[in-house]
């Protein structure tokens, strides 16, 4: 057995980062603090490939699959004999497949921010805030039970909080930040809901006795009913509820877009690779429980999954902030990934969509942060986000217009970048599982196609563009991340993912089916095609498009008026319906109750004051009939 | 002399200490002397305590001595700490010191300010010793009256009329208690023998239930106005609206504790058979004291009327897990009271030390101090995370194990009510952003804003203190609960004894 | 008869020689030092008082007419510190120039009143307390109206007069009843022949209506507010702590021992009585401006807590009246005392005058809010000892619900109390009572009663020694 | 046996009228007269009774001294022939039933009980065994309160003299009329 | 030299007496005229007193006592009373009782 030991110290690492860097960057060296925390990372970064290497490689089997081996484990918190939140690291797969991506996209983002936030006040605070992040997401990841996912989920959620908000005198960054954070918390609430409602049942948080498929947990639990479904389903339904937050799925995802309102280096790191994924890896890590315990809690993992990635991509083909239409794109593609955990089953090839979703995940991550960095590129050029004030960039900034390309190309499916591979394997497990979502998946892959490449030609090619600065280049720091992301987008394809990362821990034999992937890529050249003839030059066709369809384009445009729901509802009903009136009831009801009883009090001592009349013989009137009253209740009411 | 007697004595000769002070200047030197020793004594009473521990002493309660004071009625001084005391003690001392420093700049009335606030802090520290009824109450209407004058004379806005209300509610809760004190005396001896005072005696014998049931309600309310049992919560609000920062500080961080440790301590653990049989009110009461309490901070403007009704919620969940009579949830309980104690301290601290500057309290009149007092402004969004129950600071500790706790229930009714409560933590979510957004983020709206100073040394210990022991709480709770845990253990067995589910 | 029914006797017989000895001083010193006489009579009062403590036989005397036993003599002492206090508070009001002719008078009217008290309490036949009674209201009545030239003062003496009148004859005609039914007024043989039926009803009704008179018990209470007003201020704090306090030893000696048969009845009595007595007088002390009428209606709700140690009839109920009163004397006394402190020296007496009182007077705000704190209950000075144990004594016989709700009125009482306490403390003045410094006399009797407002409380010694000495039913 | 019962009815009848005529004449003078009339009536019940030597102390000391006494004031404070203004008529009323229903009560109260006489023998109260009784220390002695009774007199004299004593700031000798 | 008279003709009597007199107590305006009415009361009471002696309790004298020290006591009672009557009307030229109330409420 290989010590994994030293594996706590790749979330240790950023948080001491992080508390050193909060604590004393400011004031000490706030211009090293860049440096010292991309040092940090990198070193956690080798840390995770060569865990990677020792787990995937030099591991033993047991049975044919890989183990989960429990690296760290100590009791934080104990609340009853056998429910205790324990911290501690867990390796199996999947965890050590996200520490890679993790560590490998952080740090890219660490250096492209060297050189993007270069002189902006709050450098070392981004730092700070990078390095919380990192150790919440590396927490999250590691989590040996899901009450310290929980716990770390909370604490990218606050981290994600800071960084959005981190031009805090910028009124739309702070409403960004305020309402991812609560968006995010309500479904966390369900999430805990969830894990409250597991743990009654189950009596454990851990996840190895959770999701061991002959264990307890998953055979007992799908008995014990309430409303017509298992108590195991409920929680498992409420749970998902908190990736739907994370993940930003259809009905939470408002939080998102606006979410681009953070320095773009965090889009590309929390808002892209990382942190959104976070739901599609709750779900994976819970998956033996959901497919065995749970399967209508899989299938609404599947609709929510399908509608998302739609809903989302027809959104993003009308937007023309470039990084909302790339958020879309994520939610588009995270979708994706929930879609296919929602159609996979446990083991064997039955997995397929199991391994394809984490294939999808860590294949996403490679080409949606490189996206965003090159959008940062694009927008630290031009500073605008507006595709309507961009064109012809391809002349200005050569190596990010190729970079940009690249990832365009593979999000859209072109073989043989990586995204054909991952996206061909979801199709594959939907087209097995269920005709009409793979439809669905279907025309979203053209969809994205065509929305990517709108904005491909609209920023590189198009219209010249009068611009105030000549845009030049980014500096050797931002490029370089684009670059290594370029090549991991274009190699990454090529891992045996059905070897390593499979729904039970043992490889089985995937092959591409064609029957599958020459339709996709046909459909995704077809998107691409239109993208050209719309956006490559300068036309009015778009325009017209837009005017035919006025009512949907509009819908769209205004990304189907979810945020006036959410307006409602938060202002409204909460802010009016609710507290307003639970502060005027406290007040004028519940107060003002506490009040009249000390103003009868004096409004009775004010009447009674003509007793006291200060007439002697009054006095003696009262006397003399206190003593008879008595005397009566005495003698014939109360004897 | 022993220890524990100290804690009362120390504050005791602080009092004297400062009134025989010729010299004005030196008042708060001697309080914070006196504080400061009060905060080792209460380090070396957890070091011993833990060390009594580990050696293997498993009575009920440590350091107990016991002096017999009206041999009539048999009351006795009697005092003894387990766990919960302990800590509650150290979250006491740490509130007092803070406390104190966040009242450097008082001048009106200089010495009877630290007066009044450390006889308030010597009422609590003897409420929390005491294992006698008669001294525990006795400590409760000490801690309790000093708050008429220190809202009363050093308070702001309608200072009079809130500190009125604040007191006569209270001492209508303390008129409640007494009778429930009354009762459990007479009924302490069912089987004969002589009558007691002291609780630990008590909790041998069981109250017949049918007095149980007169005075558990009596005994519950009567410490639940202190703890903010809807609908007694009224005074909270105003009371602290208008109590100056340090006053504000104790109540909420400590004076509301005394609450629910009673109605944990005496109520519940006395008489659990009735606790048990009319939970279900007092559930449903408390639950909304929760949730409602949570809503009617997001309609305040105030940011000590949301932070007075963010209390409500809290405090309404210290209550709502006592009822829930399992460790876990009671655990819970305890260790919100010290996180809650901690944080809202810190929360009043920091609403004093903004006011100090911007002479408002009003959120819409603010905006954008993080720019110009970052240092007050942090501290303020690590109250609000802490408040709002983020991992790493104690709020979470404490929310989560009471809702574990909460949701072992074996009833389904409360287990739904549990849900309900649970989801306060989304509406203080709303309200604590909203405060951050509103008041330190954004741009600077007010130009007399700009130049504001930052946090003064005096300021910046107090507030440090407070954000250090969130913080050791948050990450390092297993000690806390399992100091906690381990003398829960004895209350919660009598409590399964006579309440078999 | 025997030297030893004299030592028994003590108390009265120092205090009526007391009284020849300042008539003979009277007689004897010039016109010119009148006001020596102040001090002489104070200075034989404290060796009187110190006197009454030493330790003495106790029994029955005069064929049953004189009881003393160890409870009578701890009440006398207890009045005697009592009146020890008043005596000094008032010297400073003697010193004043109207009052130089009548030192003497004051100062023997007052023992006389005492002496009736004490025959009161060690009454064993009916005769004996009615004459006790008498004695004890009808030199107050000419003390009340001490100040000729005030018209409050005349008034207050005619509004105690007939009052006091008509509730001896009501009394009296109480007392007839008893006579008739029982064919005797000795104590001992009254309690063993009463039974309980309609006409004893009545005549108990009667008799308590006229104890109720002095204790100020609602409703025949209504004298009480304008006599305390109108009287001058040391004859006040006589009337509330000293008559007061004698009036329920005697009421509660005389339901222990001579109704124990009717215990029934006398306990729905004070039950209804006792609830009327705390609320009325708290609603009626809520808006009071004048500190003398305030504090006389304070006096009534205190009254009525009272009440609440007689209800059960048990040794702990009297235990607890008796230290009660010790610690009201105390108490009230303090109140009193500064009052009169600031009457002396400013002749202002309304409550707006106090406000900023802190500012100028902190020593004086203190004894006041100590004195009022007591008054109220609130830890840790006596007042809330002495609560305690009055509405323990009542929950012990399973009164709870009264004991509810006294406690609930304890909160009106805090409150206006508290006002007090914000006149002085809070409020603001543009020209508050300047300062002053009290002379010694005044000094010396605030710091006793600040001592006792303090000691009686935690010296736990003072009460156990009250319960040994008390009695049940 | 018909001569006591006459002379009773008509001692009641007299008292009873007088004692009426006392409490409504509006004439202050001839009120304190109708008293004095009351209090001889008592003092023939008292003779009835045999209480011979109460009978004397009712007319020296009550209807002689306090009367007297009443009638010395009325002529300090009070013109002869003033006459009262009616009282209130509600006070009438209401005082009026007060007293009605505390006589009811009383006496319906007293003839419900059953006076039982007891058996021993009744004494022969001669000035001997009163001035025996009043000097015995004994039971059924009433020395004390004869002392006491003493103190109370001195008392009472004491505090007479106390209020009609000059001191103090006098207004003026003739008193002005109260000012509203 | 009662006998064929019951005892409660003397105790109605004296009842009546009684509350005439607090009928004059409560209506009488004049002090001194209210004074008489106290005394009505006192001497109602006598009689009672000396009817129970006679009749009920003859072997004893304390009746008879009592009624003796009520008298006394009366007799002091009505001395100060109209001492402080006699300075009411100095001080306030009236001895109407519903004028002396400078006090009230």
């Amino acid at each position: 057995m290989i010590n994994f030991s030293y594996t706590i110290w790749i979330p240790l690492l950023p948080f001491f980062m992080f508390i050193f860097l909060g604590l004393a960057g400011h004031k000490y060296f706030p211009k090293l603090s860049g440096i010292l925390g991309t040092c940090g990372l990198a070193i956690i970064t080798v840390l995770s490939y060569i865990t990677a290497y020792k787990y995937f490689f030099t591991t033993e089997k047991v049975d044919g699959a890989f183990q989960k081996i429990t690296a760290f484990n100590t009791t934080w918190l104990q609340f009853t004999d056998k429910l205790h939140i324990d911290l501690g690291v867990l390796l199996d797969p999947i965890s050590v497949m996200m520490l890679v991506v993790i560590t490998t996209v952080s740090l890219m983002v660490h250096i492209y921010s060297l050189g993007y936030m270069k002189g902006e006040k709050g450098f070392e605070r981004f730092f700070a805030f990078l390095s919380l992040f990192s150790f919440s997401m590396l927490g999250l990841v590691l989590a040996t039970n899901i009450f310290q996912m929980y716990i770390f989920w909370e604490l990218v959620g606050v981290s994600s909080f800071l960084l959005i908000g981190f031009y805090y005198q910028k009124p739309s960054a702070v409403r960004a930040s305020k309402k991812a954070f609560i968006v995010t918390r309500f479904a966390d609430l369900g999430f805990l809901i969830g894990i409250l409602i597991l743990s009654f049942n189950t009596k454990t948080f851990d996840f190895i006795s959770l999701t061991d498929p002959s264990g307890t947990a998953i055979t007992q639990g799908s008995g014990i009913g309430f409303l017509g479904l298992s108590i195991m389903t409920w929680s498992m339904i409420f749970v998902f509820m908190g990736g739907v937050g994370k993940s930003a799925m259809f009905p939470f995802h408002i939080w998102l877009p606006d979410a681009m309102e953070g320095p773009t280096p965090v889009s590309a790191l929390i808002h892209a690779a990382t942190m959104v994924v976070a739901g599609v890896y709750l779900v994976a890590r819970m998956f033996p429980i959901y497919a065995l315990a749970a399967p209508v809690a899989l299938n609404i993992v599947a609709y929510v999954g399908a509608f998302s990635s739609i809903f989302a991509a027809i959104i993003a083909c009308t937007q023309t902030d470039i990084k909302r239409v790339l958020a879309y794109s994520t939610m588009s593609q995270i979708g994706y990934m929930m879609l296919a955990l929602g159609v996979s089953g446990y083991g064997g090839h039955e997995g397929l969509g199991y391994m394809a979703s984490m294939f999808h995940l860590f294949t996403h991550a490679m080409f949606k942060a490189l996206l965003f960095l090159g959008a940062g590129a694009i927008i630290h050029a031009v500073h605008s986000n507006h595709m309507t004030e961009m064109g012809g960039l391809r002349k200005y900034l050569p190596i990010t217009h190729i970079t940009f390309l690249i990832a365009c190309l593979t999000i859209a499916g072109i073989p043989p970048l990586s995204g054909f591979f991952s996206k061909d394997e979801i199709l594959a497990a939907a087209l097995h599982h269920n005709k009409l979502l793979f439809a669905v998946e279907y025309a979203v892959a053209g969809l994205t196609a065509f929305y990517m490449f709108r904005l491909y030609f609209s920023v590189f090619w198009g219209k010249e563009t009068a611009y105030h600065h000549t845009p030049h280049e980014a500096p050797a720091t931002m490029t370089i991340p684009l670059i290594i992301l370029a090549i991991g987008s274009v190699l990454t394809g090529f891992i045996p993912f059905n070897q390593l990362v499979t729904s039970d821990g043992r490889a089985f034999e995937s092959e591409l089916e064609l029957m599958v992937a020459i339709p996709s890529v046909l459909i995704g050249l077809l998107g691409i095609g239109i993208a050209y003839i719309l956006y490559k030059k300068e036309s009015a066709i778009p325009d017209k498009l837009a005017a035919t369809f006025k009512y949907s384009y509009k819908w769209a445009y205004n990304k189907f008026y979810m945020d006036e729901v959410y307006l409602f509802v938060t202002k409204k009903i909460i802010f009016k319906l609710i507290s307003e009136p639970v502060a005027w009831f406290d007040r004028n009801v519940v107060d003002a109750t506490m009040n009249a009883i000390a103003s009868v009090t004096q409004g009775v001592s004010f009447r009674i004051r003509g007793f006291q009349s200060g007439q002697l013989q009054k006095y003696g009137f009262v006397f003399i009939t206190g003593a008879i009253m008595l005397a009566i209740l005495f003698i014939y009411l109360w004897k | 002399m022993d220890i524990l007697s100290l804690f009362v004595l120390i504050p005791v000769l602080t009092i004297t200490g400062i009134l025989l002070l010729k010299d004005a200047r030196q008042v708060r030197l001697v309080a914070i002397f006196g504080m400061s020793l009060q905060l080792i004594m209460a380090a070396v009473l957890v070091f011993l305590y833990l060390s009594a521990r580990h050696s293997g002493n498993t009575d009920e309660m440590l350091f107990v001595k016991d002096y017999l004071w009206f041999k009539s009625l048999n009351i006795h001084y009697a005092v003894g700490v387990d766990g919960i005391s302990v800590a509650l003690i150290s979250l006491t001392s740490i509130v007092v010191f803070a406390g104190l420093f966040a009242s450097w700049e008082v001048e009106y009335l200089k010495k009877e300010f630290f007066i009044s606030l450390i006889l308030l802090a010597t009422g609590v520290f003897g409420f929390f010793i005491s294992i006698d009824l008669f001294t525990m109450f006795l400590f409760y209407e000490l801690a309790v009256i000093p708050m008429y004058l220190l809202i009363g004379i050093w308070g702001t806005g309608p200072k009079e009329y809130s500190a009125m209300k604040l007191t006569l509610m209270l001492m209508g809760g303390s008129a409640l208690l007494l009778l429930g004190i009354l009762g459990i005396y007479f009924n302490s001896a069912p089987n004969g023998g002589r009558l007691t005072f002291n609780i630990l005696e008590i909790s041998k014998v069981v109250i017949p239930i049918s007095a149980q049931r007169i005075f558990f309600p009596l005994t519950f309310i009567g410490f639940g106005v202190l703890g903010a049992l809807f609908p007694f919560h009224t005074w909270s609000p105003d009371g602290h609206a208008s109590a100056p920062t340090a006053v504000s500080m104790l109540h909420a961080g400590v004076l509301m504790k005394l609450g629910g440790y009673g109605a944990f301590r005496v109520a519940i653990f006395l008489m659990p058979q009735a606790a048990k049989e009319l939970s279900w009110i007092f559930i449903i009461l408390t639950s909304i004291s929760v949730v409602y309490g949570a809503f009617g901070a997001i309609a305040q403007k105030d940011l000590k009327y949301i932070n007075a009704y963010s209390s409500v919620s809290h405090c309404g969940l210290v209550l709502f897990a006592v009822l829930m009579m399992n460790k876990t949830a009671m655990n819970g309980a305890i260790i919100q009271m010290i996180s809650h104690g901690l944080m809202t301290a810190l929360f009043f601290a920091l609403i004093g030390m903004l006011y100090g500057r911007t002479h408002t309290r009003m959120i819409n009149q603010m905006g954008g101090l993080m720019k110009v007092i970052p240092f007050l402004s942090v501290c303020y969004v690590i109250a609000g995370l802490a408040s709002l129950g983020l991992p790493g600071l104690s709020g979470f500790v404490a929310e989560m194990t009471i809702f574990v706790g909460a949701f072992q229930h074996p009833e389904l009714f409360y287990r739904i009510v549990t849900i309900l409560a649970i989801s306060s933590i989304v509406i203080t979510a709303v309200y604590i952003l909203r405060v951050i957004a509103v008041l330190l983020l954004g741009p600077t709206t007010n130009e007399h804003f700009e130049h504001l100073p930052d946090a003064k040394w005096f300021e910046k210990i107090s507030v440090v203190t407070l954000i250090g022991s969130v913080a050791a709480i948050g990450l390092a709770p297993f000690w806390l609960s399992s100091m906690i845990g381990t003398s829960l253990q004895p209350i919660v067995d009598r409590i399964v004894a006579l309440n078999p589910f | 008869m025997s030297l030893g029914t004299f030592f028994i006797m003590r108390h009265e017989l120092l205090l009526i020689t007391a009284a020849l000895l300042v008539l003979i001083a009277e007689i004897f010193v010039d016109a010119g030092k009148k006001r020596s006489i102040s001090l002489f009579s104070v200075i034989i009062f404290g060796v009187i008082t110190l006197a009454g403590f030493i330790p003495s036989p106790t029994g029955t005397v005069f064929g049953g007419m004189y009881i003393s036993s160890g409870t009578t003599l701890l009440m006398k002492n207890i009045l005697n510190i009592g009146v020890f206090l008043v005596f000094i508070q008032s010297l400073t009001w003697l010193k004043k120039e109207e009052n130089s002719e009548k030192i003497s008078e004051y100062f023997i009217l007052l023992i006389f009143t005492l002496t009736g008290m004490n025959f009161m309490i060690s009454a064993g036949h009916f005769l004996m307390f009615y004459i006790g009674i008498e004695l004890a209201t009808i030199p107050i009545a000419a003390l009340a109206a001490f100040d000729r030239y005030r018209n409050k003062s005349a008034e207050a003496g005619i509004k105690l007069i007939f009052s006091s009148a008509l509730s001896s004859g009501i009394l009296l005609y109480g007392l007839s009843m008893i006579y008739g039914t029982t064919g005797t007024l000795y104590f001992s043989e009254v309690a063993k022949l009463f039974v309980n039926n309609n006409l004893q009803i009545l005549a108990f009704i009667f008799f308590f209506a006229g104890m109720a008179f002095k204790i100020s018990i609602v409703p025949f209470h209504l004298w009480t507010a304008d006599v305390y007003e109108g009287s001058p201020i040391n004859i006040t704090s006589y009337l509330s702590v000293i008559s007061k306090g004698a009036a329920v030893f005697v009421l509660i000696i005389i339901l222990y021992t001579v109704f124990p048969v009717i215990m029934g009845t006398w306990q729905k009595t004070i039950y209804v009585t006792a609830i009327l007595t705390m609320t009325i007088g708290n609603l009626f002390a809520i808006r009071q401006q004048n500190l003398k009428r305030f504090l006389a209606f304070s006096s009534i709700s205190q009254a009525g807590y009272i009440l609440l140690g007689f209800i059960g009839g048990n040794q702990l109920g009297m235990a607890s009246v008796i230290y009660y009163i010790l610690v009201y004397i105390f108490s009230n006394l303090g109140a009193f005392g500064v009052v009169t402190a600031i009457s002396n020296a400013t002749g202002k007496e309304n409550m707006d005058d106090y406000n900023g009182l802190y500012q100028t007077n902190p020593k004086l705000s203190l004894i006041m809010m100590l004195a009022l704190f007591s008054l109220a209950g609130i830890p840790p000075v006596a007042g809330f000892f002495g609560k305690f144990f009055l509405f323990t004594a009542a929950a012990q016989k399973g009164f709870y619900l009264l004991v509810l709700i006294a406690v609930l009125n304890t909160i009106i009482s805090l409150f206006y109390y508290l006002l007090v306490v914000k006149a002085m403390f809070i409020n603001k003045n543009e020209n508050p009572i300047e300062k002053f410094r009290s002379d010694f006399p005044t000094r010396f009797a605030l710091g006793l009663c600040v001592a006792g407002i303090v000691i009686t409380g935690f010296a736990s010694i003072i009460f156990e020694a009250i319960k040994n000495l008390s009695f049940g039913v | 046996m018909i001569s006591n019962q006459i002379m009773f009815i008509l001692f009641s009848a007299m008292i009873i009228v007088f004692s009426i005529l006392t409490v409504t004449s509006r004439k202050i003078l001839r009120a304190a007269v109708y008293l004095l009339f009351v209090l001889v009536s008592t003092s023939g019940l008292y003779f009835m009774l045999d209480y011979q030597f109460l009978a004397a102390v009712q007319l020296t000391l009550y209807a002689g001294g306090i009367v007297v006494l009443i009638i010395f004031s009325i002529l300090l404070t009070s013109h002869i022939s003033q006459k009262f203004e009616p009282t209130g008529i509600m006070k009438s009323v209401f005082s009026a039933i007060a007293s009605i229903a505390g006589a009811i009560l009383a006496i319906i109260t007293i003839l419900d009980y059953n006076f039982s006489a007891t058996a021993q023998a009744a004494k022969e109260v001669d000035m001997r065994l009163i001035g025996n009784s009043l000097l015995s220390v004994d039971y059924d002695g009433y020395i004390l309160p004869f002392e006491v009774i003493s103190v109370l007199l001195l008392a009472a004299m004491i505090a007479a003299i106390v209020i009609a004593k000059r001191g103090g700031p006098e207004k003026s000798e003739l008193p002005t009329l109260k000012q509203e | 030299m009662s006998t064929g008279i019951p005892v409660q003709y003397f105790l109605v009597l004296a009842t009546i007496m009684f509350f005439t007199g607090i009928y004059g107590f409560l209506t009488r305006r004049n002090l001194i005229t209210m004074l008489m009415s106290v005394e009505l009361i006192l001497n109602a009471v006598n009689i009672n007193f000396l009817a129970f002696n006679r009749y009920l309790y003859p072997h004893k004298l304390e009746g008879m006592f009592f009624s003796l020290f009520i008298i006394a006591v009366a007799a002091s009672e009505a001395a100060v009373a109209i001492a402080i009557v006699i300075n009411i009307y100095r001080r306030f030229a009236t001895i109407n009782v519903e004028d002396v109330n400078e006090m009230k409420h």
